[in-house]
């Protein structure tokens, strides 16, 4: 299988969908003539037209409202908002407007939108450009959450997000734009939502990683691997609907947790994943179920401090070392 | 256009649109005292011409966004009031299931794509809406109503921008009523015409009497044929006043009794009635046959709510997503 | 002592703090002359003037930046916010700027802004305008968030609230309004923020009750006695600090807890609660974390679909009753 | 006013202030390349006037809200650069203390409010402190920069409708330099000039030559003297260009090069000081003299954020709150 980056995973699905579907159209800030300031959109306005790719001004509300009209008559926007920190500018349109559509009308409103954003801390962007707001609308019903973490994924979760049929928050971390993977070419290979894949398998932990910190989850299970423990890593794929299924399982071999997102802490989407499991797997656990994620504080622009605030391969080594090794 | 120069029909179907607006507002709230309506309601009694007469210049394929003083919007969209007073009941039959009530009535047949309980909600989702119709080069216009109070929120502004800079075929439409909630006018922004923020957006700032019902009619349709051709939108202010409450049970203390007094001596039903029969020699039995009609159809649509079943509990759990994804979404 | 409303409880407190510091004003959509649309700010605007009770037009972004300068320049703002649902209006000055404003300062901004706020479902409103949106800014570090559950701790919490340094969300659930308390007369009484309070006391099983559902858990600890089982009811009145030595400890006492709020499930603030626990205090766990809330669907319309939806004083006891009387 | 009115000490200030403003520049990008600063970099190469007029009508005593593109701003309220430097460089002399960066530079002292990460998040702000200022009766103003863009966001609309209606002592005053990031302001709003937006909210709007500093520190100080009497609010516009890219790095795909050097000719650092030399009759020593005193501030500058510390990790914990309630928040 060809090898390509999950910038390019993105950039294809969409040309691909978009040649697929005349439905299809993207709207956002510089997505056209610039071809998206993190690149992604690139020539697409050139592929499309002026029609289909359109330049909007900044005006995150009228991006995501307009999304949603032209939604209910029929198109599948992609719209594109470049920083998961502006998602609030549009606030009320996502959370009261698109998320709850649907709903409201008795079911019969059609709101398939995908609405790409990125997210995490690129470095040294601070507090307004740094945010990982995964977890912000999880208690929004109405809307479906995607935090793709490899190329793969980005391809086939945003197949499925264009192709489907509601609101979905499809989080690109930017710190994974340049990374690679193998990802399939069949035109048609999509991601479901709702599906976490077992990234690496073990029997000592089990390490829920969101998004971009499967990286790092990855390098931790590694360093543990050369002290003879034995992680499992859990790539939920989807926080909403979420993979309980898949989670409970893989705690109930390991008796051990870990979740791991570059959120803050406090009421991350993996607090969510951590009252799932003590509702519902408590039972199976050996330990507490540890947290690994960014501290309840703005994200400053100082490397160091920075670097103090995000959480690092080194604290998911420890934090999962510290539950392998624990006496019982 | 002469009120002479009006074909009958389209006359009486105008003022009867605006009296089953009228009728309907008054039943609404007669059946909301009697308990057969649990939420609240925002009516538009004393408005009804900005709605009829705006709808009465569209096509049954354009498309509408209404608000939370909603009702004669829907009407005048072509929704039924069986369904809506259905809604208004939270009954299966009505137009969302009872998901929605007065705040969220939609009809996607009828173009109706929901009124809102967020005040400027629906502007930009208008805005979306023309989008699609000019990406498809399908000859549709969306019309926004919104209040003047709607005027000072970012999503007026933004909505109006954008549609602006894309010549969108969209009305803007706002029935400026004095009032938001207790707040006058004055007291909510600076200027006492919102259509000259037109200017700012590069579109027809247009004022009009929103107690005249042709005078709507044909500002609206105007801006519609424009918006058609590919001219772009317009922003319509139609100056107007409600009788009644922000909501039923509003105490007012905000306003005078000689104001409400001098704007009912400019009814829009009323007044409009009036001219059919001195102006346009319309005989008075023909519209006593149509009230007879409309109040006909308000006691169906009473009875219809009244016997319709309730839902039951469970099916609240339906219609959040479209992909069912086997059942793991909740 | 006297007993007054949750409603007078708020009036009064800021009726004193405006007497006694020229520095607070109020801001909002119809909080003058209108009285407030929930008649809490009643005659204020008689009493100190429309220079500091100002009606705005209805703008929530500017009504929260305006709060935030004015703020700035050494005045102490309450903005009143009509609804939680309108909160994602003003999304970005809550989350950018009122929220970050010291800590991208490197702690010189001065932001002491109370933004009141309701909150819950008044009964057939719809999805608009019956959120509780508690947990919306939980992830957001730099705010604190209040849910003052009694007249008196709506009076002390709001002091506190209105003299202190920080941006603060109040909510005020609208079910409270009209319940009454006695409430101390001493101007200076205040509640601080981060001390939860023991509403009742029990050794079976801790009920954690969030603002609003304070009373259905009282009704349901009620229930529970006249079966034998001995609820402890927890208020931990703030959710940002929240006092997690409280919980702790009544959770090491009963050994089960269920966590109550009107919120949805789903990343609700009990999600944090819950993973605090599994993370802090699963030794003292003897079964799973329950949590009782708002079903993850819009708040519809309909009363009965709207009860099915809400959490009941019966679905509280229930849960408390299955912990408390599970085999081990 | 003609520049022969001007003492010669006013427009050596000014000629100083955009000098520094553009040395000032010039050295953190070379500094960012050499890895001193380790953020992003908005530079404002080509918006010296805009930055410098404006503020030199200002009194210390009142405030500004900035952006993005901000360190002309605070330089030119007054801003030191040797901690604007140490805060680029991420140190703890730095203006946050390195937590800040180039997006959220703030001195309280010397009322600057704030640089700003999103677009138009600062407009709203300095209506707050203005309402501050009419609040307590002081003859103070707040200015807000922002871009052409920005008038785009519906923060700005909220802003302007809510000090035009209060009469708030405020100027909004936006640098128009024709493009937000990569997309020219004609592709953002169907109005080429955002200054008649101010109609709508009853505010004069005025439009000026944004690299005439002249003309835009004339333009500022009516607007702050109508502001400061009481005469309420004003939008300006000026007209300018940025030279570099959005950001450094910016490949710049979407303009030409002979836009570019258009926009050069009228320089308004170098084309202000020909008009010294030629027109204010002052001596080339002189302003040879100011800029080697720019030149060894900022050599000191550079080398003060280089000698200062890094912070230490764990003080990335302190300064989100103002109550410490006792450590009881994380
Ligand atoms: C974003 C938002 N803010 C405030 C409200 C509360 N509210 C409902 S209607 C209303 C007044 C609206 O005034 P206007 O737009 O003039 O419409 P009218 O009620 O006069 O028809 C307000 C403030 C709301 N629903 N949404
Ligand atoms: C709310 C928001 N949307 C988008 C951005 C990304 N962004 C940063 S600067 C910029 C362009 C701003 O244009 P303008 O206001 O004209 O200022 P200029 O950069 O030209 O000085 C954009 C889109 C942002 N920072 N904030
Ligand atoms: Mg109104
Ligand atoms: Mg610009």
């Amino acid at each position: 299988m060809r090898t390509i980056t999950y910038s390019q995973a993105i950039y294809e699905t969409m040309r691909e969908e978009m040649a697929r579907d005349p439905n299809v159209i993207l709207i956002g800030e510089d997505v056209g003539t610039f071809g998206g300031v993190w690149g992604v959109s690139s020539d697409l306005m050139k592929l499309f037209g002026e029609d289909r790719v359109r330049d909007t001004p900044i005006s995150e509300t009228a991006i995501i409202g307009a999304a949603l009209g032209a939604a209910m008559m029929g198109l599948r926007p992609i719209a594109e908002i470049m920083f998961g920190d502006f998602l609030p500018v549009a606030g009320d349109q996502l959370v009261n407007q698109l998320a709850k559509a649907r709903y409201m009308s008795g079911g019969k409103a059609k709101v398939p939108v995908t609405v790409r954003v990125t997210t995490g801390a690129p470095g040294s962007a601070a507090a307004q450009h740094s945010q990982s707001p995964e977890g912000w609308y999880m208690n929004v019903p109405g809307l479906k959450i995607a935090v793709p973490a490899t190329p793969a994924d980005a391809k086939g979760l945003l197949r499925t997000a264009i192709r489907g049929e509601d609101p979905v928050l499809f989080f690109e971390h930017k710190m994974l734009y340049a990374t690679k993977g193998e990802v399939p070419e069949d035109p048609d290979f999509a991601v479901p939502f709702g599906q976490a894949a077992i990234r690496r398998e073990g029997h000592d932990v089990t390490i829920v990683a969101i998004g971009g910190m499967l990286p790092k989850a990855l390098e931790a299970a590694d360093m543990l691997a050369r002290e003879g423990i034995a992680a499992e890593i859990v790539d939920p794929r989807t926080l909403v609907p979420l993979d309980k299924a898949t989670i409970i399982a893989s705690v109930h071999k390991t008796g051990r947790v870990v979740i791991v997102h570059e959120a803050h802490k406090r009421l991350g989407p993996g607090a969510e994943i951590a009252a799932m499991l003590a509702e519902e797997a408590i039972g199976y656990l050996d330990g507490p179920i540890v947290r690994v994620a960014a501290k309840n504080v703005p994200l400053p622009y100082s490397p160091e401090l920075e670097n103090f605030v995000l959480p690092q391969t080194q604290d998911i080594a420890e934090a999962a070392r510290g539950l392998a090794t624990r006496k019982l | 256009m002469a009120i002479t120069d009006y074909p009958d029909e389209k006359l009486l179907h105008l003022y009867r649109q605006m009296y089953l607006v009228r009728e309907f507002e008054l039943r609404a709230i007669n059946e909301r005292r009697a308990g057969l309506i649990p939420g609240f309601i925002h009516s538009c009694v004393g408005q009804e011409a900005t709605a009829v007469g705006a709808c009465a210049a569209l096509e049954p394929t354009d498309v509408i966004t209404s608000t939370h003083r909603g009702h004669g919007h829907l009407i005048a969209k072509g929704g039924e009031p069986k369904y809506m007073m259905a809604e208004l009941a939270a009954r299966t039959t009505g137009y969302c299931g009872g998901k929605g009530g007065s705040l969220h009535m939609s009809d996607f047949n009828l173009g109706i794509l929901g009124a809102n309980g967020i005040v400027g909600g629906g502007i930009p989702i208008a805005v979306g809406a023309a989008l699609a119709f000019q990406q498809r080069k399908e000859p549709r216009v969306a019309l926004s109503f919104f209040g003047d109070g709607a005027a000072n929120e970012g999503a007026f502004h933004e909505a109006l921008n954008l549609a602006g800079l894309w010549k969108l075929p969209v009305i803007f439409f706002c029935e400026n009523n004095l009032y938001g909630e207790g707040t006058p006018q004055a007291k909510q922004a600076p200027v006492a015409d919102l259509a000259i923020r037109a200017a700012g957006y590069a579109m027809p700032g247009v004022i009009v009497d929103g107690n005249d019902v042709l005078a709507v009619y044909e500002a609206t349709k105007a801006a519609a044929d424009r918006a058609r051709a590919g001219g772009g939108p317009t922003l319509i202010e139609g100056k107007t006043y409600r009788y009644r409450g922000h909501y039923e049970g509003d105490p007012m203390v905000y306003r005078s009794k000689e104001e409400m007094e001098a704007w009912k001596l400019r009814d829009p039903v009323t007044g409009f009635r009036a001219r059919l029969l001195a102006e346009a020699g319309l005989a008075e039995e023909k519209l006593h046959a149509l009230e007879a009609e409309v109040q006909a159809m308000l006691d169906t649509a009473v009875a219809f709510a009244a016997a319709s079943p309730k839902p039951q509990p469970q099916t609240a759990l339906e219609g959040v997503y479209g992909d069912t994804d086997g059942g793991l979404v909740f």
